[in-house]
């Protein structure tokens, strides 16, 4: 078994003094045939190690150390001639592959332009092989589609034909499964595992311990640019020895503690949404659904992505009207009770000013007691130094928890959660879900709880919804 | 690089964000201006319309630090009028674009359907009629004076402001931002004020800065037609025609007023910061 | 990691339009370019009939020479028993451009046309115009000897009938002038190549152009770049400039085209002799002259230039400025000057709106000077560039105070039917507004009748005095014509009656 | 509907508004505006001093001045309808004569202006977009403000001065020749190219910067091959959408171009018409110019369709 890639004491660096270190030295070894997974929370350093490999640092950041490959260090090599290796020796699989693709160019054309340019192909082979490999991925009638009408999904299969043209040896795959549901997911992975061949191999990075699992081969765990432990990823997984792989992989919704027993579902509903159907365009979301949330009860509601998951909750919360039925709210409360959390926790702000800015616009706007400000930001662990912050300068765990914050200002009775964590690394996810529920719990306020892990939903949720699409 | 949440953890990034001290340069250019326009004045008090028919095209010197015109009078007085003046007048011009610019801009984004159809209608409309037709039409309705033609030259200008400001408007209104700022009860004025605003501030800023320039220029050029001339009041762009004769015998005196646009236009560029784009 | 795209593409594309504009310019050598300011707005020469005489494609009946004697133009011989009816005999052999034969019958007709639009010949009302075998016979409503120097106006250009539509517009210009037109381009451009068939003595340059470049600057330039041959009318500040150029040869000459200053006499601050004569006191004109037109002799003391001797009171000297006699008058008059240092009578300021146009460059310039020159003087003045209309039109209303204006007293070379419009009885648009005088009304129709010479020299001199008396009109400054031509010309020479460019006598040199 | 005709249609519609607009416009404004019309065309007639109370009675007279606004107005439009646009007061030819005349030489003066701009602007604002150096960047803004701030006529004096009379390669000023043409278009060319590589600057800056810029480059195409491939049709449809926006100061320019080089234009005719009062001649002028101004933005969509997939489809 030959090491395709040997990598020595890397570390990554700022440039300009005062000098920072933002990778720790890492070594390891890729062999052929055998994928290398870097696990981590995100921001941990994981992608500068790949752009590191790869020559791609953005500029103010250099990388030390030694990666050798075909026994040649390539950091020594100088930019133009590492840019001669890009798709030849390494394919990089890019992290949100939908803005990796031309927007303006078919998908067929740009496989193409990889085998005739890179490869060297000729226009029939070029072709030819597009054809193929298309079908392999399942997208013979993608051919002529832009890549705003794929899915995530295919998006990242495109590009994975387009990163491979030449049957690079290296395969980096940054984040390959970002924002995709469980099963896209299982896709992406079984496509990784197929490049594995005993020419090629796979360093894969990535914050979620499924896909490390499913991966095999060997593991590292990366936090703050220092790497934890490595091994064999059965024996990291299943007997992790740092503290904070452990808290890693208790972090995996499977392993969270069951959930408190179910409050008791009071004989009031605070809302309620009779024979609701709605199509978009002409394929019919749901039709016929009911469901009702008694106070302080935590529902949750899963299916596949596009199966009207959001829909659901803006229709209840009166954004959007159904096509049938309607939405019966309990008396006595004012609409502002009724909230809802986003699933881009930035996006949910305005970005110009600082949370204390927009806050103190909230209590103004509906004369709130400002005293309950530190209160609850002790209680969902915010430090008041955030309150001087914009949106944009915190991290996606505290600026969520910050919108909990928010919605709790308004005393809601009833809160929909649009998939709240799935932004976040797993054990900020985890935190910020406990709390939510807790908190729900304790006002009394019923959430609606959407998100794409079954296991998650059985794991926080007193009942669950499931939408088939 | 990795997600936003990251950012504030790398330092370096903050070297990406647009360095401040552009916008403190043009802020002190803008102040030297105003200085220029205001202040002079007050130590060296030279009328701008005294002639020395005898003392003609003087080159600058110790007794006209700036020499003098055609009709010998002293550049330095006639440029620091022309400075007030024209700064005076082309924020009058732009703010008179910019308003109903903006103001259409954000009513056509919110409200899309007929709303929206009917004003962006008008807009193309407007940007069809050839411009120069309304300045001319509306310097020809009161003769002589200055405000009608920056007015005129605002009717052609206001219509980018509303195009720019609708497109933008139209994208952010559909935000999360927005629309959580909605559930949480907060008005169309907050929903401006906080979410929208700081979004169009640096377009508007840069057309603003722009506009200033092409609304100087073009009354110099309205005046290369000879319309809007009215002596003896000095103003950045009738004193670049009015100097464009003596081109070759007294070069600096157009180099002047030239300057002093140019340093006019880089002053608002960079307190604009950006570009439009 | 992004490279600039090779710096060779780069080049190529910058490059693209610099050899684009590289080809050589050709300036079609043989041909003669001639550039002026003024446009070409119609076919008709009651409008652009100034260019077509210039330029020498149409001809009038009469002409004259470079002292305003009349000489023969298409017509031969002029005479009148009482200046009412008048016998004119046509030049033999004249053809048109078309080939035809000038006939007593064409030339009339186009007379005939002449006479219901708006002109000069409106002056003179003529009654009737018939071709006789050898002429025409104009018959007038009453006396006017100034009638042969009328009809060498350029709007009584002869065309010939085929020239004209049913409806009297005239659609080619087919006249009778040593040119024809080739090519005819509004309002820019007129082409015209030699007339073989021509009366007169055929021209030695086969083609000429003529190019309306109204910015002073653009014509400078065109002279420097030796783009054109001719370049009439440069500005005064160019002129040191071109004496510079290699390859030019420079020519000036006075004509009878004065800087004046129209004033409104029932103004309360314009109303008597005393007042305007202190505004004539007030003006620099040495001051004017020197930085304005930068000619040491440009002032003008008087309405009519030396070279219109009969005009002219050569025994007057100049009035040199001078603004303690200006006050004393004006206080004589009752205008003190008030804690603003603006005069003013029982209450009311001297304020005056001075009116003026841009097409002549240089009058919203005098008239920016004259106000500082004013305001020295104690008198509010506002300068007000608009259309030349304005001035005709707000001396009808009667809402005009002050109007500065260029006049050309040399329109025809007897300068009687300028003066009598501008003098007439009840003023005249582009003369006295709200004055007349009974003498001067006498003088003329005295002068309209005598033909004896000294009598009419007498006459024209007693005018002269009484309007430099009583300053209805103050002059200001006197125009001179400048050509900067090609020094491969020879035979330039200019017309101080602007009749003509007089390009059928160049010829190039070698 | 699809997009495409939709489009097409809203030009229709507003192509339609824009002679409406046109016609009424300048027909109540010339009505309203101060100064008697008599006058003012009898002086864009006779030239000024020419003009007396007896000529402006005379124009009064033959054009009818006194008669119905209303009717005028109405009669217009019922010419419009014939296609004739009347004739010109001051000159007695037909406007759409002239018309043809003038628009034929701006349309010239603009269109080579505009490739040159392109030719000009493009390839400066690419290199500057790519180039990680701000020195490019710095330089072309201060170029771009320059230009913005010199008046156009100071522009065509410098070139006049260089080309023609310093080495002496084209005419000063003129027409009827080809190379009559090169000096105002590239007059104009500077001012516009000053802005058209600011935008691509930007335009290229931002897909430089983005994932895909940088995925295809890493999927192993050379700098060139990325730029002729991902780079230069994104960077386009922006580019070629300012141009409908350039047209405007093209517009404003042309006037004082035309008149520095003496160069035969519809900028020219209009400001001469809007000074005598040459209603017809306004009206069709303007209508001309609105009619071009639609006409080119259409065709600005089309090429933007043509360019940006993602327009055929939303």
């Amino acid at each position: 078994m030959t090491p395709l890639m040997e990598v020595r004491n890397l570390c990554v660096e700022t440039t300009q003094p005062p000098i920072h270190t933002l990778l720790h030295p890492v070594s390891f070894t890729l062999h052929a045939g055998r994928p290398l997974t870097l696990l981590g929370e995100t921001g941990s350093g994981k992608s500068l190690l790949a752009q590191a490999v790869m020559g791609t640092l953005p500029p103010g950041l250099r990388a030390r150390g030694d990666v050798m490959v075909e026994g040649r260090n390539f950091l020594a090599l100088p930019a133009r001639a590492r840019a001669k290796w890009w798709g030849r020796h390494f394919a990089l699989l890019p992290q949100e592959p939908w803005h990796a693709l031309d927007p303006t160019m078919r998908i067929g054309a740009q496989i193409e332009e990889g085998h005739r340019l890179v490869a060297g192909r000729s226009r029939s082979a070029a072709q030819h092989a597009t054809d193929q490999s298309l079908m392999r991925l399942g997208l013979a009638d993608c051919r002529r589609h832009l890549p705003q009408a794929l899915s995530g999904g295919m998006a990242q299969r495109a590009a994975f034909a387009a990163a491979r043209t030449t049957e690079a040896p290296i395969v980096i795959a940054d984040e390959p499964t970002k924002g995709l549901d469980s099963t896209r997911r299982d896709e992406v992975v079984t496509l990784l595992r197929e490049a594995l061949n005993e020419r090629s191999s796979l360093l894969a990075i990535t914050h979620d311990i499924d896909v490390a699992r499913q991966l095999g081969g060997d593991i590292m765990v990366v936090r703050d640019g220092i790497c934890l432990e490595q091994g064999e990823a059965r024996t990291v997984l299943d007997a992790p020895r740092s503290e904070y792989a452990k808290r890693l992989i208790a972090a995996d919704p499977r392993h969270w503690p069951a959930p408190a027993s179910p409050a008791p579902a009071s004989a009031q509903p605070v809302i309620e949404g009779r024979t609701l159907r709605m199509k978009r365009g002409n394929r019919v979301l749901f039709s016929n659904l009911s469901l009702t949330l008694s106070p302080g009860e935590i529902v949750g509601l899963t299916g596949p992505s596009g199966c009207g998951k959001s829909t659901l909750g803006d229709i209840l919360l009166g954004i959007i009207t159904p096509d049938e039925g309607h939405v019966h709210r309990a008396r006595g409360h004012a609409p502002l009770r009724f909230q809802k959390l986003y699933q881009d926790p930035p996006a949910a702000f305005a970005p110009h000013w600082t949370l204390h800015t927009l806050l103190e616009d909230l209590c103004a706007r509906h004369r709130l007691d400002r005293g309950r400000i530190p209160l609850l930001m002790t209680r969902l662990g915010l430090h008041a130094r955030l309150l001087q912050r914009q949106p944009g300068q915190l991290s996606g765990g505290e600026l969520q928890r910050f919108s909990i914050l928010r919605a709790l200002l308004l005393e809601p009775v009833f809160l929909f959660a649009d998939e709240p964590t799935s932004r976040l690394d797993p054990i900020t996810q985890q935190d910020t879900l406990a709390l939510l529920t807790d908190v729900a719990r304790e006002h009394d306020c019923a959430v609606l709880l959407v998100s794409h892990d079954p296991a998650l939903i059985t794991a926080s949720c007193d009942r669950q919804v499931v939408l088939s699409g | 690089m990795t997600t936003t949440a990251t950012h504030h953890r790398i330092p370096l990034l903050r070297l990406r964000v647009p360095l401040p001290r552009a916008r403190m340069a043009g802020a002190l250019l803008l102040a030297l201006l105003i200085a220029f326009g205001w202040l002079v004045p007050l130590w060296h008090d030279v009328s701008p319309h005294h002639q020395d028919l005898m003392h003609t095209l003087t080159p600058p010197g110790a007794e006209h630090l700036l020499g003098t015109d055609p009709l010998g009078r002293s550049m330095l007085g006639r440029l620091t009028e022309a400075v007030r003046l024209s700064l005076g007048l082309a924020l009058l011009s732009v703010a008179s674009a910019a308003v109903p610019g903006v103001v259409f801009g954000v009513i056509a984004g919110w409200r899309p359907g007929l709303v929206d159809r009917s004003l962006g209608l008008v807009a193309d409309v407007v940007l069809a009629l050839p411009g120069l037709l309304l300045v001319l039409l509306l310097a020809a309705i009161a003769p002589g004076t200055f405000w009608s033609l920056y007015v005129g030259i605002a009717l052609v200008l206001w219509v980018e402001y509303f195009r720019v400001v609708r497109t933008a408007t139209r994208t952010l209104i559909s935000a999360p931002q927005v629309q959580c700022a909605r559930m949480l009860g907060f008005g169309p004025g907050y929903i401006f004020r906080r979410h929208l605003w700081p979004e169009l501030a640096p377009e508007v800023t840069t057309l603003a800065a722009f506009g200033a320039s092409t609304a100087v220029l073009a009354v110099s050029s309205l005046g290369f037609v000879s319309i809007g001339l009215r002596p003896p009041t000095a103003e950045l762009g009738l004193m670049m025609t009015e100097l464009f004769p003596f081109y070759q015998e007294a070069p600096w005196l157009l180099a002047q007023p030239v300057i002093m646009l140019f340093l006019m236009v880089l002053s608002f560029q960079l307190l604009a910061g950006r570009e439009p784009q | 990691m992004h490279r600039p795209p090779p710096l060779s593409l780069l080049c190529r594309l910058l490059l693209v339009p610099l050899l684009l504009a590289a080809l050589p310019a050709s300036a079609d050598d043989d041909r003669l370019d001639v550039v002026a300011p003024w446009e070409i707005n119609s076919l008709d020469p009651v409008q652009s009939g100034l260019i077509l005489g210039r330029m020498q494609v149409a001809e009038t009946l009469i002409d004259s020479d470079d002292t305003g004697a009349l000489v023969p133009g298409l017509a031969t011989r002029w005479q009148s028993p009482d200046a009412t009816h008048w016998h004119l005999t046509l030049r033999q052999g004249v053809h048109f451009h078309d080939g035809t034969p000038m006939t007593p019958k064409s030339v009339a007709a186009s007379l005939e046309r002449t006479l219901d639009r708006p002109g000069v010949l409106a002056q003179a009302d003529i009654l009737e115009v018939t071709p006789t075998d050898q002429g025409v016979d104009l018959v007038l409503a009453q006396p006017f000897a100034a009638l042969p120097a009328l009809l060498s106006h350029y709007s009584t250009q002869i065309l010939a009938p085929a020239a004209y539509d049913n409806d009297g517009q005239v659609t080619r210009i087919i006249a009778t002038g040593p040119y024809q037109v080739t090519q005819l381009a509004l309002p820019q451009r007129l082409d015209s190549t030699r007339f073989e068939a021509y009366w007169g003595k055929a021209p030695a340059i086969a083609t000429t152009r003529y190019l309306a470049a109204p910015r002073s600057e653009t014509r400078t330039l065109m002279a420097q770049s030796g783009d054109a041959d001719l370049v009439f009318t440069l500005d005064p500040v160019s002129l040191a400039r071109l004496r510079m150029t290699p390859g030019l040869a420079l020519f000036a000459e006075p004509i009878p085209r004065t800087v004046a200053l129209k004033l409104n006499a029932t103004h309360p601050g314009l109303d008597t002799p005393a007042l305007r004569h202190a505004i004539s006191l007030g003006i620099d004109r040495d001051g004017i002259a020197q930085g304005i037109l930068r000619r040491s002799d440009a002032a003008a003391h008087q309405l009519l230039p030396p070279s219109m001797a009969r005009w002219h009171l050569s025994d007057r000297a100049p009035e040199a400025r001078n603004l303690d006699r200006a006050r004393q008058l004006l206080a004589s008059e009752g205008w003190t000057p008030g804690p603003d240092g603006i005069l003013s009578r029982n209450g009311t300021r001297l304020a005056l709106t001075l009116t003026t146009f841009a097409d002549r460059p240089e009058l919203p310039v005098i008239a920016t000077a004259l106000q500082a020159q004013l305001r020295e003087l104690g008198m509010d003045v506002q300068v007000n560039v608009g259309n030349a209309s304005e001035i005709p039109a707000s001396h009808q209303d009667g809402s005009l105070n002050m109007a500065l204006l260029g006049r050309n007293y040399g329109l025809v070379p007897d300068p009687l039917p300028t003066l009598m419009q501008d003098f007439g009885p009840t003023g005249g648009d582009w003369g006295a507004m709200n004055w007349s005088s009974p003498a001067l009304q006498d003088i003329f129709t005295e002068l309209t009748r005598h033909t004896d010479p000294a009598r009419r020299d007498a006459l024209a001199q007693q005018a002269a005095t009484l309007l430099a008396d009583e300053r209805p009109v103050i002059p200001v400054v006197s125009y001179m014509q400048t050509l900067a031509a090609s020094s491969r010309l020879e035979g330039v020479s200019l017309d101080p009656f602007e009749r003509s460019y007089r390009l059928a006598d160049m010829r190039w040199g070698d | 509907m699809p997009p495409l005709a939709m489009s097409l249609l809203q030009r229709v519609c507003q192509a339609g508004l824009v002679a409406w607009v046109v016609g009424t416009l300048t027909f109540v404004l010339t009505r309203t505006l101060p100064g008697d019309m008599a006058y003012r065309i009898a002086a864009g007639r006779y030239g000024h001093e020419q003009v007396t109370a007896a000529a402006a009675e005379a124009v009064r007279a033959e054009l009818a001045l006194e008669g119905s606004a209303v009717q005028a107005y109405l009669q217009w439009f019922g010419d419009l309808a014939r296609g004739d646009l009347g004739r010109s007061l001051v000159s007695g030819q037909p406007v759409a004569g002239e018309l043809q005349h003038l628009l034929g030489h701006s349309a010239q003066l603009a269109g080579v202006a505009i490739v040159m701009a392109l030719l000009i602007g493009v390839p400066f604002g690419l290199a500057s977009g790519l180039s990680r150096h701000r020195l490019l960047d710095r330089l072309g803004l201060a170029l771009a403000v320059a230009m913005r701030s010199l008046p156009p006529f100071v522009i065509g004096l410098g070139l006049i001065m260089l080309f023609s009379i310093t080495l002496g390669w084209l005419p000063a000023a003129g027409s009827g020749h080809l190379t009559h043409l090169w000096l105002p278009a590239m007059a104009l060319a500077l001012g516009l190219a000053a802005v058209s590589s600011r935008v691509t600057h930007h335009a290229m800056a931002r897909v430089a910067a983005s994932p895909f810029y940088a995925f295809a480059r890493q999927k192993g195409l050379s700098a060139r091959q990325a730029l002729y491939r991902h780079g230069l049709r994104n960077v386009s449809v922006p580019v070629v959408a300012y141009l409908g926006v350039q047209l405007i100061y093209l517009m404003e320019g042309v006037v004082v171009i035309e008149s520095l080089f003496a160069w035969p234009g519809i900028g020219h005719a209009l400001v001469h018409a809007v000074v005598a009062r040459d209603v017809p001649m306004i009206q069709g002028t303007a209508l001309v110019l609105g009619l071009g101004f639609v006409l080119l933005n259409a065709l600005v969509d089309l090429a933007c369709r043509g360019l940006d997939p993602l327009r055929q489809t939303s």
